[in-house]
C-alpha cells in the first residue's frame, strides 16, 4: 500500500468517523451525567432529515442545521422526561426514541415532499462544502507534509473541524470547569451533588441537552455534508457504534477521539477490500467484508475493554423517596 | 433568652402510606449540642433532612436564628449556615478529597482557584481542628473515618454553623468517637449548633446539653440531659420498660465444628481484606467477632458462607471446604450444613420483590422436598412458611406477603426462620440485629442462645459491642483483616475491646502483624497473585 | 404496604398507556391529513371481521409470542436481549436445513425436528453474546445488536452462496418439499361447506406458540429454574449469595430467550413461505419487546399484547391497501405504545398512585 | 381497475420500483382510469395483497420484483378470472393467467460498460451494486464483458453495497464506495444500487469523474456528468400490461432485451457532449450484433459465474 492510498483511507476513516465522534462525545456527556442514552442512533436520524429538509426549502445548510439540533433537542426532551422526570427505563426510552424516528421521518418526508421518505438533493448554499485550509495548495508538492495537508487534512466541511475541536474542549470542560466537575459528579452519586445544593435534575437535563446538540451536529453532517440529502434509515447503525465506541474509550474524550477512528478505519477498510486483499492475500467475501466492523466491535468489546467501568450512577434514575 | 438557632413547628412527612414525621415541633439553642434518639425508623433521619432540605416536609414551619425561613432545597439550607453529615456518606468515591470538599462550593466557573483556595482552608482547618486528611487522595481509598472527616470538613468549609451529625459513631472506634466528641466540644465553644443523632445512650449523657425522644414518627419529650438517666431515656424510646440484659446459662462446648487455617481474602478491587487469620468455634459454642465495619469480617461470612473465594484452610467437622473451585458456592457450603444469616439482609438474604414464602427456601430452593416432579410443591412450601412464620412471631403472619412490605426487624425473623429451621451445624450470623427493635432484639437474641444450647456452633459477627458481651462465649477481635485476640467476655470490658478494635494491643505475637503480611504478601505473589 | 392495588398495577397502568399512545397516534394521522376514525375502522374490518383477516392477526401474533416470550424470559433474569431479530434469523437458518436435508415422513415429525433446529441455531446466536457478559463484561445491549447485524450478513451469506438452487436469483432456498409443510388454518377449520381463513398464513404453529406462553409460565413461576431466574433478576447480589451462579443463569436464560426467538422462524418459514427467505423476521424481534413491555413481561400479558400487535400490524396493512396512508405509520404507532407502556408508565403510575393513597386516606 | 404491487424496497426507490409507478402513471395520465396500490412491508403480505385485489376485482394484477413469482404462482390458480403479471420474476410453469415479463439487463449493462471503457482516460471502471444478490451481479457481468470488449486490459473495480435491503438506500456508504473506487482509479462508475445510485452520481459530479445511471434515465440528474444510463423499462412494460387490460396475453414469458427496447442507453442532450461518434458508432455495432445473435453476452445466471470478473 502506497503512502498515497494510506492517506486516502485515513481520509475516508476521517469522513466517516466524524458522525461516529460526534455521537460518541454526545453520549459521553449524558453518560457521564448518569443517563445511558441508546437513542442516539434515532436522534441522529431525525436531526438528519430535519436539517436536509429545513436546508432544502431556506437554501440555508445553516438553518437546517439549526433545524436538526432543534428536533434532535426534541427528542433529548422526551428523554429527558422519561428517564429523569418520570424515572423511565432508560434503555427502553432510548429505543422507543429510535423507533419513533425511524417512522416519522418517512411520515413527514413522505408528507412534505412525495417523494418516498426522503428529500430532495442539496445544491449550492444547502449543502456544507468542503473547506480548503490555508496553503493547503502550496505546500501540496512538500514531501509528505504537503500531500497529508493537502489530503488528509485540509478540505473536509466545517463540521468535520467542529468535531475534532469538541474533543479538546469537552476534556477541559469535563475536567476544568465547575460544570464538568459537577457533571461527573452527578454521574457517580447524585446524592452528593443533591446534598450539596445543586440540582440533579437540572444537571442532569443539560448533560442531555447538550446531548441532544452534539446528535443534532451529526445528523447535519450527515445529511447535509457528507450526503446532499435525507433518505430514510441514513444513520445506518451509526448511533450503535458509537456506543460501543464509548465503551471503548471507558467514557474519555481523548479515547472517544481513537475509538471512533478505529472504527472509522473499520468502515473504511470495509469500502476497500482491494487493500485487504492486498495486505492479507487473500480474497474476502463481502458479507464478511460488511459485517467486519460489528465483528471487531464485538471482538473489542470481549477482548481488550477489560473492565470498563461506566459511571457508577448510570442508568439508574435518581430516586429519593422510593 | 436569645432566638433559638433552630426551631422546627409542626414538621410532618409521608413517604407513600409511611408517615415518618408527624407534626413534630423542637427548637434548639445557638451553641448547645443536641441529642435526637429513638429506635430504627422513628423518622429521625428524615426529621433533619428536611431541615437540610434533603426531603420536602409536608407540613410544617422552619425558623432559623428567628427568622422563618424556607428551605426548599439543600442550597437553602447551606445559605442559612446549616451543614449535615448524612448517615450514608454522600460523596463521590472517585473523585479527591479536594473536589468533594469543593462540590457544590465552587468559586467561579473554573476549578483552578476553587481548587487552591480549597487546599488554603483545608489545612488551615486541619490544624485547628485536628481534622487530617490527605487532599489529593481518593475518597475509595479512605476509611470510614478519614471519609466521615471529610463530611465534617465539608460542612465546615462551607461555614455552617449549625450542624447535623446523624449517628457519626456507628462506624467509628470507641478512641475515633472521643475524637469526634472533642471536636464536637471545641465547636460547641465557638458558639456553633450542633445535632447529633445517636441511638447510644451513653453518648448522649456524654456530650450532649438537651434531648428529645423520637418514636414511631413522632416526637415523644425532649428534655435537659443533666436531668434524666439512660433507663428513663429508653423507656421513653421504646414506650415500656426494656430488660438490657440477655439470660442465658454457660456453654458446654464439645467438638471443634469449624476451623480457619491462615485465611486471606482479596475483594475484586484486588485489596487484601482478610490477611491470615485462624480461628475455632466448638460445638454449643458462640464465637463473637468484633470489630468496627470494614475491618474484614464481612469478608470473613462471604468466605465462609460460600460467595467470595478465599485461601487457606477451612475445615467442617474435619473435611476440607474447597475455597475457589466448583464447589466454594452457596449451594455447596450449605450442603455440608452451614446456614448464613448474612448481614445486609435486603441485599443478600431477601430477594425484597419475592413473597414471604418464596423467601423461606431461598437457598434451599433445590432441596428435592420441595420438589414436586420438574415443578416446585409450592403448596407444601407455603404450608410450611405459614407454621415457621407462626413459629418465629413474624407480623403479620401472611406468606403470600411480598418481603418488602415487612418491617425490618420482620424481614430479620423471616431470614432466621429458614436458616435456623434449616437445623444446620454451623450458624454464621452477620449484624443480627441491626435495624430491629428492641423487643424483636429480646426474641432474636433468644433464638440463638437456644440453638446454641442444642449443641450446634455459631459464629456472631456484630459491631454491636454490647451484642458481643452479651451474646458470646469467647470474643475475637478484628482489626485490619487480623485478628487482634481472643478474650471470655466475662474477662474483658468494653474499653479494653474498644482498644483492641483501634488496632492497640499489648501481645507482641499479634503486634508485628506487618511481618506477617509480607509474608502472605509474598506466598500471594507466588501463587500469581489475585 | 403497597401504595396501589395489584390489579391497577397490571391492568390499569398498561391501559391507560395505551389509551394515551393511542390518542397520539390518531393525532398523527390528523397530521397527514387522514380520518383516524376511518382509518380504525378500516382496520378493525380488515384485520377483525374477516376469518381471513384473523388468519392474519393470529400469524402475526403467532410472531410475536415468540418473540415477546424471548424477551420476556430475558427480562426475568434482568437482560435486555435486543438480539431477537438476529436469533429469529438464524433460527430460520436451523428450520432451512431441517425442512430441506432431512427427508421427513409427515408433518408432524418434521415440525418436531424443525422446532429442535430452530431452537438449537437461535440459542446459538444467543448464547455467545450471553456468554460474553457474564464472563468478559460486554454489555449484553450492544453485543445483541452487533449480532443483529452480523446474522445478517451470515443469512445472506447462506443464501446467496450456499442454499439457493441454481438459477434462482432470489436470495431464498428451494421450496422445502411437501412433506414438510404445515398445515394452516384453513386445513384445519374449513368445512365441506365454507371455507374458513382462506388465503390466511396462520398454521398450526400458532399452537406451539401458545403452548411456549404456558409452558414458559410454568418455567418462570413454577420450577427451580425459574425460582433462580427470578431471584437473580431482582437481585444478583443475593443471586451469589443463595449459591445461584451468575454466569449459569445468564447463560441459560439467554438459551432459552434465543431458543424462542429462534422458533419464531418456524411459523414464517415453514408455516407461511415454506421457504427460507432473506427478510422472514421483519423486525419481529424487535416488536417482541414492545410485546413484552405491554405484556409485563407476563406469558399471558405477552400472549394479549402479542393479539394486539398482530391486530396492529394487519390493520396496518389494510390501511395500506386502501388507504395512502404510509406503511411507516404503523412503526410510529408501535414507537408510542413501547415510549408510554416502557418508559413513560410513571407518567400514568405517579399520579395514579396519588389517587389511591388519596382514596385510601379516605376510607382510614 | 388494474392494480400495482411495490416489492419490499417501496415505491419510490429512484430507479425499478418508481419505473413501474411511472408506466402506471402515466396510463392513468392518458386514460383518466385509476389504479389501486400498495407497498408492501411484510412477506406474508405478498400474498394478502395479491388475493385481497384479485378479490377485488383488480384486473391486471401487476407485481415488481423477482419475490413475486412464487406467491403469484400459488394465488394465480384460485382465480382463473384474474390476470396476474410478475416482472423480472420466473417460475418452471407459467399459470395460463399469468405472464411473466423479463429483462435482458446484461445486454443494456454491455453497451453502458463499453462506453465507460471507451471514455475512461485511466483504464479503470468501477461497479457499484446495491445488495449482493444475483440480479445484481448479473448486471455487473454484462458490463465487465463489455468493458473488457473493448480494452481487454482494462480494470474493474466492483463492490456491493450491502447484504440486506438496507443496501438499496445506502446514499451514504454508495458515496464512499464511490470515492474508494475513485481512489484505486476508477473514472466512470455504473451504479447498479436502486436509491444508493443516488449518492454514487452525487459523489461522482462533486469529485469531476462520470457515472452511469440506471433502470430510468438518469442523465438529468448532474447534466454532463452522467455518462449516460442503462435503461430498463419496467415502466413500459407496466403501462403496456395495463393498456392490454384484461384482455393482456398470459400464460408466457416475455422477455424484452436491447431488440425490444426492453434494455438500452440513453442518450439526450444531458450526455450529448460526452459521447462521440466514434463511442456512439461501436455501441450501436455491437448492439446490431447482439440483436442478431452474432454476439452472446453472457448471463451470469447460466452458471452462477462470470466470464469477466469474478464476483
Ligand atoms: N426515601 C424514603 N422513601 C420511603 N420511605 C422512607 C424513605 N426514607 C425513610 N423512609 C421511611 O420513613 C421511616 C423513617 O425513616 P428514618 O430514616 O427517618 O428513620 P431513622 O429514625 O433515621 O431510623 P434509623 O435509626 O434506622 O436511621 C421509615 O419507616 C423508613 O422506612
Ligand atoms: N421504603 C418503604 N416502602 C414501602 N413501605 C415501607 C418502606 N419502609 C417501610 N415501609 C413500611 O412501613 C412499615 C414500618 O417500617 P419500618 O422499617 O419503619 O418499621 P419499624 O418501625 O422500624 O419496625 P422494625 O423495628 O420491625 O424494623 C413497615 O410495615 C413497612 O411495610
Ligand atoms: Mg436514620
Ligand atoms: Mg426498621
Amino acid at each position: 500500500m502506497d503512502f498515497l492510498t494510506l492517506l486516502q483511507l485515513l481520509d475516508t476513516t476521517v469522513r466517516l468517523a466524524t458522525p461516529l465522534l460526534l455521537a460518541c462525545l454526545a453520549g459521553l456527556y449524558s453518560e457521564r451525567a448518569g443517563i445511558f442514552d441508546i437513542g442516539l442512533e434515532g436522534k441522529m436520524l431525525a436531526a438528519a432529515f430535519f436539517s436536509a429538509a429545513f436546508a432544502y426549502s431556506t437554501g440555508s445548510v445553516w438553518l437546517g442545521l439549526l433545524a436538526g439540533i432543534g428536533v434532535s433537542l426534541v427528542l433529548s426532551g422526551i428523554h429527558g422526561l422519561a428517564s429523569i422526570t418520570f424515572r423511565g427505563n432508560q434503555l427502553i426510552s432510548g429505543l422507543a426514541i429510535t423507533m419513533l424516528a425511524g417512522g416519522m421521518t418517512v411520515l413527514i418526508a413522505q408528507d412534505w415532499f412525495k417523494q418516498g421518505g426522503r428529500t430532495p438533493q442539496l445544491e449550492g448554499a444547502a449543502r456544507f462544502e468542503p473547506i480548503t485550509l490555508p496553503f493547503a495548495e502550496t505546500l501540496r508538492e512538500v514531501p509528505f507534509i504537503g500531500p497529508l495537508y493537502y489530503e488528509l487534512i485540509s478540505g473536509h466541511p466545517i463540521l468535520v473541524y467542529i468535531a475534532f475541536a469538541l474533543v479538546p474542549l469537552t476534556w477541559w470542560i469535563l475536567f476544568r470547569t465547575r460544570f464538568g466537575l459537577r457533571l461527573r459528579a452527578v454521574g457517580e452519586n447524585p446524592a452528593s451533588v443533591d446534598t450539596a445544593g445543586v440540582s440533579v435534575v437540572a444537571l442532569r437535563y443539560s448533560a442531555v441537552m447538550i446531548c441532544g446538540v452534539l446528535c443534532g451536529l451529526a445528523g447535519a453532517y450527515l445529511a447535509t455534508a457528507l450526503q446532499a440529502g435525507f433518505v430514510k434509515d441514513m444513520t445506518a447503525g451509526r448511533g450503535y457504534i458509537a456506543l460501543a465506541a464509548l465503551i471503548f474509550a471507558k467514557w474519555r474524550p481523548w479515547y472517544a477521539l481513537w475509538a471512533t477512528l478505529l472504527f472509522g478505519l473499520f468502515q473504511a477498510l470495509e469500502l476497500r477490500p482491494d487493500l485487504i486483499q492486498q495486505v492479507i492475500g487473500v480474497k474476502v467475501q463481502v458479507q464478511l467484508l460488511g459485517a467486519l466492523p460489528y465483528i471487531l466491535t464485538v471482538v473489542i468489546l470481549a477482548g481488550f475493554v477489560g473492565k470498563a467501568i461506566p459511571p457508577r450512577a448510570g442508568g439508574e434514575p435518581y430516586v429519593k423517596e422510593r | 433568652m436569645t432566638a433559638p438557632a433552630i426551631e422546627l413547628k409542626g414538621i410532618s412527612k409521608a413517604f407513600g402510606p409511611v408517615q415518618a414525621n408527624k407534626d413534630i415541633s423542637i427548637s434548639v439553642q445557638p451553641g448547645t449540642i443536641h441529642g435526637i434518639i429513638g429506635e430504627n425508623g422513628a423518622g429521625k433521619s428524615t426529621l433533619m433532612s428536611i431541615l437540610y432540605g434533603f426531603y420536602k416536609a409536608d407540613k410544617g414551619e422552619i425558623f432559623i436564628k428567628g427568622d422563618k425561613t424556607q428551605i426548599p432545597d439543600s442550597q437553602a439550607a447551606i445559605a442559612a449556615g446549616i451543614g449535615m453529615v448524612f448517615q450514608h456518606f454522600k460523596l463521590v468515591e472517585n473523585f479527591t478529597v479536594l473536589e468533594n470538599i469543593i462540590l457544590g462550593a465552587e468559586e467561579g466557573r473554573l476549578l483552578r482557584p476553587s481548587l487552591a483556595k480549597a487546599r488554603r482552608t483545608l489545612s488551615h482547618l486541619a490544624e485547628e481542628y485536628e481534622l487530617n486528611v490527605d487532599p489529593d487522595a481518593l475518597i475509595e481509598n479512605l476509611s470510614v473515618g478519614h471519609q466521615q472527616r471529610v463530611e465534617i470538613l465539608k460542612a465546615l468549609y462551607r461555614q455552617a454553623d449549625i450542624l447535623i451529625l446523624d449517628e457519626p459513631t456507628g462506624v467509628l472506634t470507641p478512641a475515633e468517637a472521643d475524637q469526634l466528641f472533642r471536636i464536637l466540644d471545641r465547636l460547641r465553644e465557638e458558639g456553633k449548633t450542633i445535632v447529633l443523632i445517636t441511638h447510644k445512650l451513653r453518648e448522649i449523657m456524654e456530650i450532649t446539653d438537651t434531648v428529645s425522644v423520637m418514636r414511631r414518627g413522632e416526637m415523644t419529650a425532649t428534655v435537659k440531659t443533666s436531668e434524666t438517666s439512660p433507663e428513663h431515656l429508653a423507656e421513653l424510646m421504646v414506650g415500656r420498660k426494656v430488660l438490657l440484659r440477655v439470660d442465658k446459662k454457660s456453654a458446654s462446648p464439645g467438638d471443634v465444628v469449624l476451623e480457619v487455617e491462615g485465611l486471606r481474602v482479596i475483594d475484586d478491587k484486588g485489596v487484601l481484606r482478610v490477611k491470615g487469620i485462624d480461628l475455632t468455634v466448638r460445638a454449643g459454642e458462640i464465637l463473637g467477632i468484633a470489630g468496627v465495619a470494614g475491618n474484614g469480617q464481612s469478608e470473613l461470612l462471604e468466605v465462609l458462607g460460600g460467595f467470595a473465594d478465599g485461601k487457606g484452610n477451612i475445615r467442617i467437622n474435619g473435611e476440607e471446604l474447597d475455597l475457589t473451585g466448583k464447589y466454594s458456592d452457596g449451594q455447596s457450603r450449605r450442603a455440608r450444613g452451614i446456614a448464613h444469616v448474612p448481614e445486609d439482609r435486603q441485599r443478600e438474604g431477601l430477594i425484597m420483590e419475592y413473597t414471604a414464602w418464596e423467601n423461606t427456601i431461598f437457598g434451599y430452593h433445590l432441596d428435592p422436598t420441595y420438589q414436586k416432579g420438574i415443578l416446585m410443591d409450592n403448596v407444601g412450601i407455603q404450608a410450611e412458611a405459614q407454621a415457621k412464620m407462626e413459629r418465629f412471631d413474624v407480623r403479620p403472619p401472611h406468606p403470600k406477603l411480598a418481603a418488602k412490605n415487612f418491617s425490618g426487624g420482620n424481614q430479620q425473623k423471616i431470614v432466621l426462620a429458614r436458616e435456623i429451621e434449616r437445623n444446620p451445624d454451623l450458624l454464621l450470623i452477620g449484624q443480627p440485629t441491626r435495624g430491629v427493635d428492641i423487643g424483636a432484639i429480646e426474641f432474636i437474641h433468644q433464638q440463638i442462645i437456644s440453638l446454641r444450647d442444642q449443641g450446634k456452633a455459631i459464629l456472631l459477627v456484630s459491631v454491636e459491642l454490647e451484642e458481643i458481651l452479651s451474646l458470646s462465649d469467647r470474643i475475637a477481635v478484628m482489626f485490619d483483616g487480623h485478628i487482634m485476640g481472643e478474650r471470655m467476655p466475662d474477662q474483658t470490658d468494653e474499653k479494653e475491646l474498644g482498644l483492641l478494635m483501634a488496632g492497640v494491643t499489648q501481645e507482641p505475637a499479634a503486634a508485628d502483624y506487618k511481618v506477617v503480611d509480607q509474608q502472605f504478601a509474598l506466598q500471594d505473589q507466588e501463587l500469581g497473585g489475585a | 404496604m403497597e401504595k396501589m392495588p395489584h390489579w391497577a398495577d397490571i391492568v390499569l397502568i398498561p391501559l391507560i398507556s395505551l389509551i394515551l399512545a393511542a390518542m397520539l397516534s390518531a393525532l398523527v394521522i390528523l397530521a397527514i391529513g387522514e380520518s383516524p376514525v376511518d382509518a380504525f375502522n378500516l382496520m378493525v374490518q380488515g384485520a377483525l371481521m374477516r376469518s381471513a383477516g384473523w388468519g392474519y392477526t393470529l400469524y402475526y401474533a403467532t410472531n410475536f409470542m415468540f418473540t415477546g416470550l424471548a424477551v420476556a424470559v430475558a427480562f426475568h433474569a434482568r437482560m435486555f436481549n435486543i438480539g431477537g431479530e438476529g436469533q429469529a434469523m438464524l433460527g430460520g437458518l436451523g428450520v432451512a436445513y431441517v425442512c430441506l436435508f432431512i427427508p421427513w415422513p409427515h408433518w408432524s415429525l418434521a415440525l418436531i425436528g424443525a422446532s429442535l433446529g430452530a431452537a438449537m441455531f437461535g440459542a446459538l446466536w444467543a448464547v455467545i453474546p450471553a456468554y460474553l457478559q457474564a464472563k468478559r463484561g460486554s454489555h449484553i445491549v450492544i453485543t445483541t445488536i452487533m449480532f443483529n447485524f452480523i446474522a445478517a450478513a451470515l443469512l445472506n451469506y447462506f443464501l446467496v452462496n450456499v442454499l439457493r438452487p441454481p438459477r434462482s436469483m432470489d436470495p431464498a432456498t428451494a421450496t422445502f418439499p411437501e412433506a414438510t409443510h404445515l398445515p394452516s388454518f384453513r386445513d384445519m377449520f374449513s368445512t365441506a361447506e365454507t371455507i374458513m381463513f382462506r388465503g390466511a398464513p396462520a398454521n398450526v404453529t400458532f399452537f406451539i406458540a401458545v403452548a411456549a406462553c404456558v409452558l414458559v409460565w410454568f418455567l418462570i413461576w413454577r420450577t427451580k429454574l425459574g425460582y433462580e431466574i427470578r431471584a437473580f433478576g431482582h437481585s444478583e447480589t443475593a443471586a451469589k449469595y443463595a449459591g445461584i451462579s451468575p454466569v449459569k443463569i445468564t447463560v441459560i436464560s439467554m438459551v432459552i430467550s434465543g431458543a424462542l426467538a429462534g422458533m419464531m422462524s418456524i411459523n414464517t418459514t415453514m408455516g407461511e413461505s415454506e421457504r427460507l427467505v432473506l427478510n422472514s423476521t421483519e423486525g419481529a424481534g424487535f416488536i417482541g419487546i414492545a410485546v413484552a413491555l405491554m405484556g409485563r413481561s407476563h406469558p399471558f400479558g405477552v400472549f394479549l399484547a402479542a393479539i394486539l400487535f398482530g391486530f396492529l400490524y394487519q390493520g396496518g396493512a389494510e390501511l395500506a391497501l386502501w388507504t395512502n396512508i404510509p406503511r411507516e405509520l404503523i412503526v410510529v404507532i408501535q414507537a408510542l405504545v413501547i415510549l408510554f407502556t416502557g418508559a413513560l408508565d410513571n407518567m400514568v403510575r405517579m399520579p395514579l398512585e396519588k389517587i389511591f393513597l388519596a382514596f385510601r386516606k379516605g376510607d382510614a | 381497475e388494474p392494480a400495482l404491487i411495490f416489492d419490499l424496497g417501496g415505491k419510490f426507490d429512484k430507479s425499478f420500483n418508481e419505473a413501474a409507478f411511472r408506466g402506471a402513471q402515466r396510463w392513468a395520465d392518458e386514460t383518466g382510469g385509476k389504479f389501486l396500490e400498495i407497498e408492501l412491508q411484510s412477506e406474508a403480505q405478498r400474498e394478502q395483497a395479491l388475493r385481497r385485489f384479485a378479490e377485488a376485482g383488480a384486473n391486471p394484477v401487476i407485481t415488481t420484483g423477482f419475490a413475486f413469482a412464487t406467491p403469484v404462482e400459488s394465488v394465480a390458480g384460485d382465480y382463473p378470472d384474474t390476470k396476474f403479471v410478475n416482472i423480472d420474476g420466473w417460475m418452471p410453469e407459467v399459470p395460463a393467467n399469468v405472464q411473466l415479463i423479463g429483462f435482458q439487463e446484461h445486454q443494456g449493462s454491455y453497451l453502458v460498460g463499453m462506453l465507460a471503457a471507451m471514455s475512461s482516460k485511466t483504464g479503470t471502471v468501477g461497479f457499484i451494486g446495491g445488495m449482493d444478490i444475483p440480479l445484481i451481479r448479473h448486471f455487473g457481468c454484462g458490463y465487465a464483458q463489455g468493458a473488457k470488449a473493448v480494452n481487454p486490459d482494462i480494470k474493474i473495480v466492483a463492490n456491493m453495497t450491502g447484504t440486506t435491503p438496507a443496501a438499496w438506500n445506502d446514499p451514504v456508504k454508495g458515496s464512499e464506495l464511490t470515492k474508494a473506487q475513485i481512489s484505486q482509479g476508477a473514472d466512470i462508475v455504473y451504479a447498479a444500487a436502486g436509491g444508493t445510485g443516488v449518492g454514487v452520481l452525487q459523489t461522482a459530479a462533486d469529485e469531476g469523474i462520470l457515472s452511469i445511471g440506471v433502470d430510468s434515465n438518469q442523465n438529468h440528474l448532474h447534466s454532463g456528468k452522467v455518462l449516460t444510463s442503462m435503461t430498463k423499462r419496467v415502466d413500459v412494460a407496466v403501462y403496456n400490461s395495463m393498456m392490454a387490460g384484461a384482455e393482456m396475453e398470459t400464460g408466457g414469458f416475455t422477455t424484452l432485451g436491447l431488440a425490444e427496447e426492453g434494455v438500452g442507453w440513453a442518450l439526450d442532450e444531458h450526455n450529448a457532449p460526452l459521447i462521440s461518434d466514434d463511442m456512439k458508432a461501436a455501441v450501436e455495432d455491437a448492439r446490431a450484433k447482439i440483436i442478431s445473435g452474432d454476439l452472446e453476452v453472457v448471463a451470469y445466471y447460466t452458471n452462477d459465474s462470470c466470464p469477466a470478473y469474478d464476483f
